[in-house]
């Protein structure tokens, strides 16, 4: 209420994330270390590691893996969970309620207990193992956010603009590619993203339905630091965070961060 | 500019599940008339809108333009301008786009489009606005575009659907004059759906006041305010003092226990309610003489509104609300005077219980 | 736009969502099959295999550890959380915007880069391996949903209802006290369910930061599953998603489930 | 039942960062009598009323009741109750919890209470709902919970925020005169805010106009009504007809090429508007005779709006809005009409260009 406890309150939640948030900035100076090991500060500076990490055929690899991988399920993603929100957002039909409670359930469930169940299923279905299998398992993971994001956009689409078009001589398919698709556009691009970073950074479920055999990057990493811990990890982070940040302003840009995260 | 195009509804209904919207509704609008559609929310006005526009599938019933069967037709394929209540401007085109749209659907040449989307601006006074996005306009301003932009395809029944009351008092008050210019001007066939009873009197030609699904009244402005057929319409239309009485005979009323002449219009013997305006209750010397029903009472309240000033006055059990036009030289009375007041026996409007 | 295709839209959906889905509604009949190995549908029913569960000393063992860890670890991130969230809903602090974007940063940060982030981190500070190292990295992981949900929850508080408490004589504290905690108790239960699911869950940052020293009960699932799979596991995952399912009925009741994940 | 205070502004300022939203405020509220604050959005209204709560703390200036200096003291220390356009009703406390919190807070003995309670529902007529959840309950029975549990801590000064735009008409109409009735019976100091022209006027004993965080005039509803002292003050509380016209000497100005008299209150000679109130425009028969200014033109635009006719007429350079009301035997003018239009002179004010 006053404004001093109000300052108080604000400091300590600057000193809380800081403390909390310093990992992250420790890990840029790490990177351009010139050590052979680490250290912080580093000795001296360098972009050794950099270097080291192009050169690295099993991180370099796995990246392009990867990346293969979550092009493809972003793609599918967005067929799926578009289609989906479509039906649900201009759908009258019973259950849509239910659908939808169905739809978002996925992102709550604990990823072991994904892992387990796709495990299972995937084990009777002989997908265990197999590419398409991992595909698969993926959508699960990825769908759900991009149902959610385009389902919002749906309802906030202006009100009436549709009516307004198809009022004004445009067939249904017309409405859709000259009105609907220009203003879902943000959203279409956010989903994608997302889905792409959900998809990439994914380990736990992949490792449920293929085992170590599909080396992503984040099972090569995972190898790497089991083995050794250098500044060849600082510079993955840094790459990773970059490559992050770069999707996240795409979507701030698209449709607003809250709005994507939810909140 | 457009050609005048007869309207008619016969038996329109729309059910939602098992809700019924649009209850048997027949209507005709004559050739560049203007119909006013009043009504509380959810009496299915807009429904019945949304129906002529083809946007709502009806459950029964026939919608004809100039003898044209239109209710199987698709929205795209009825030629019909809508003008919405939120504006509903395409946002990621420009003012220019927006308006043409339209003619670009039906396959204007680019030239051809540019004139008439440059007339339809200079019309709704928004020239020189054309490369604007909707979002660097006023509410305002946007509702001429929405307005334009129905124009300019020349449609044969224009409808509106609350269009003015997105905006402040001030900008309706003038849009409202500008939309029955247009209107008249272009003697387009225009519904004018509207919850505002001041705005459907004042811009329609013809108002239907409209209740549960289904059309309470309709007739001239002048005729729905002065003859409501039912409380219901009589109080929706504007303020009304409402006593219960008793009718003794055809015309002749027991009222806090005084028997008076009233507008009884075949209400059977036997309780009823008396209805008359507040401005339609005359208090003293601003009472012409004449055989006028008058009671004496005390007055509780005054509030001065500007223009009007308005008071209560308790006259035996009745409690009377009572407007006077703040004229320059109208005397005013002040909380507890004793005062006369006077009406027309048929101003007093008699209905059922 | 015409009644039937969105009938087809809708078969769709429902299509693809029973395939997608369709895991988790297998393992249900396996978790109660009879048989000593995998198959579906299974020859034979029983309740052995959670009878098994329970007298399983590294699984039930898993299951005390992650839960005590899961409780610190909620127990920290209302604290933290709710006192940030306070701080940037009430304060009028320069930086607020930007604190709130750094808050729901990690939320979109991918697990792999926090885990790096936090094992080079914790290195240098001597955190690595050990207990409050772990809660540390859960607390990453868990503080930024209680912020999100709790800065919610305050900027939807009814308004007016903290002024009028004031100008009715209530002392700033009372106000807190009697109006503003009971109007946000719904949102202070939905962090925590959501909190100690994520806690509970969470396997990537710890593997980075313990390693597989400290055996939580997702980890114990990977070793057992490395070794075999049999219907213990289907009965592991029926318990873990009725629990899930209880926190998340938790989490609706309390505030809605789609505030929550968002959207 | 409650003590009637006086309330003091001296030069009350606030700024919220570079913004001035209230300039040096002064206001004197007679004991027992009710101010209405009457302004645009972002006048500074709701600001002043915050101040005066204490929920706002001033830049400068100094609030005082009964000559005591409040300005320093919080929220929980001013006894000043305070009603909210959103109600703000506690939801997760009962009717009666909520109108009985402000007499826990000052450890009122729960059997007092609970009498105290019951009054205070009793005179807003909401007994019986006492047990009740606010959203169990309509808009004007939770405004009206609201206002009860600000009353019931016998406050020494009652603000209203608004509390009758969340309504519809009707109930607007309805609590407007209960609100009044109740500060009367009361004799409570109250200042009241609003953005509605017609709900200060007929509600308050003294109308301030607000604007840009200043107070632009003070005084009686009447006053402001009919003697503005400028152009925003004489538009925000009517309708209004503005012409360009030249004072050519005091009390005598030249309008569209005529020399006529009127009230030119020390505006100096030069350009400057002309301003008549539509209903002071006299039509036809309707006009007196005597030395009246006129002019004479021909109806353009005519509307009905029930107990009002409006028109518009085009009288050489002038377009003068007119209205009439629909008294039952005035004559009404159509479109095309010539119409003759008299006012008195001293209705048509001039401000300063």
């Amino acid at each position: 209420m006053v404004g001093t406890s109000r300052y108080g309150a604000g400091a300590v939640v600057v000193a809380l994330y800081l403390f909390l948030l310093a990992p992250i900035a420790i890990v840029l100076p790490l990177s351009f270390s010139g050590d052979s090991y680490l250290s912080f500060p580093p000795a001296s500076w360098s972009l050794r590691w950099y270097v080291a990490l192009l050169s690295h055929d099993g991180l370099t690899g796995a990246f392009k893996v990867s990346v293969a991988l979550a092009s493809v399920v972003t793609a599918l993603a967005l067929l799926c969970g578009t289609t989906a929100a479509y039906a649900l957002a201009r759908g009258t039909f019973r259950g849509r309620d239910a659908l939808l409670a169905l739809f978002t359930a996925p992102l709550l469930l604990p990823s072991v207990i994904l892992g387990l169940a796709l495990l299972l299923t995937f084990s009777s279905w002989g997908l265990l193992g197999t590419y398409p299998g991992v595909v698969l398992a993926h959508l699960v993971l990825c769908t759900p956010y991009v149902v959610r994001i385009m389902t919002t956009a749906l309802a906030t689409l202006p009100p009436g603009v549709e009516d307004a078009a198809a009022t004004l001589g445009a067939a249904p398919g017309v409405v859709f590619r000259r009105v609907t698709l220009p203003l879902l556009l943000p959203a279409v691009t956010a989903s994608a993203v997302l889905s792409f970073l959900i998809s990439f950074d994914e380990v736990v479920v992949s490792l449920f339905v293929t085992g170590p055999r599909l080396v992503t990057l984040p099972v090569e990493i995972f190898n790497y630091v089991d083995t050794r811990t250098d500044p060849l990890i600082a510079a993955v982070s840094v790459v990773l965070v970059a490559g992050t940040l770069a999707g996240v302003v795409l979507i701030e840009r698209a449709v607003g961060l809250r709005r994507a995260v939810g909140g | 500019m457009t050609r005048s195009a007869a309207l008619t509804l016969r038996g329109v209904t729309k059910h939602f599940g098992a809700a019924v919207a649009v209850d048997g509704v027949s209507l005709d609008v004559a050739p560049g008339s203007m119909l006013g559609l009043l009504g509380p929310s959810g009496c299915g006005k807009t429904t019945v809108l949304r129906a002529i526009a083809g946007l709502v599938p009806v459950t029964a019933g026939t919608i004809t333009v100039d003898g044209e069967d239109i209710t199987a037709r698709p929205p795209h394929g009825r030629d019909i301008g809508l003008v919405f209540q939120q504006y509903a401007l395409f946002p990621h085109l420009s003012v220019a786009a927006n308006v043409g749209f339209g003619l670009e659907m039906r396959g204007v040449a680019a030239a051809e489009r540019r004139t008439r989307v440059a007339e339809a601006l200079a019309m709704v006074q928004l020239s020189g606005l054309d490369g604007r996005r909707p979002r660097e306009l006023s509410g305002g301003q946007q509702q001429r575009v929405a307005l334009a932009r129905a124009l300019v395809i020349r449609p044969r029944i224009l409808l509106l659907d609350e269009p003015l009351s997105n905006l402040d008092a001030r900008l309706r008050d003038e849009l409202r004059v500008e939309i029955r210019r247009i209107q008249q001007r272009l003697r387009i066939t225009t519904v004018f759906v509207t919850h505002d009873q001041a705005e459907a009197l004042a811009m329609c030609d013809v108002v239907g006041v409209m209740s549960q699904g289904r059309v309470a009244q309709i007739g001239p402005p002048a005729e729905i305010y002065e003859r409501p057929v039912s409380r219901m319409v009589a109080e929706f239309v504007g303020r009304l003092n409402t006593w219960p009485c008793e009718v003794v005979a055809p015309g002749r009323i027991r009222l806090d226990g005084r028997e008076m002449p009233a507008a009884t219009d075949g209400v059977a013997n036997g309780a009823a309610l008396a209805t008359i305006r507040p401005h339609r209750l005359l208090l003293g010397g601003a009472a012409p003489a004449g055989a006028l029903n008058h009671v004496t009472g005390q007055v509780t309240h005054v509030a001065y509104v500007g223009d009007l000033v308005q008071y209560h006055v308790a006259a035996g059990a009745l409690q009377l609300r009572v407007e006077a036009h703040a004229a320059r030289h109208a005397e005013t009375h002040r909380v507890g005077d004793v005062v006369e007041c006077r009406w027309w026996p048929d101003d007093l409007r008699v209905f059922g219980a």
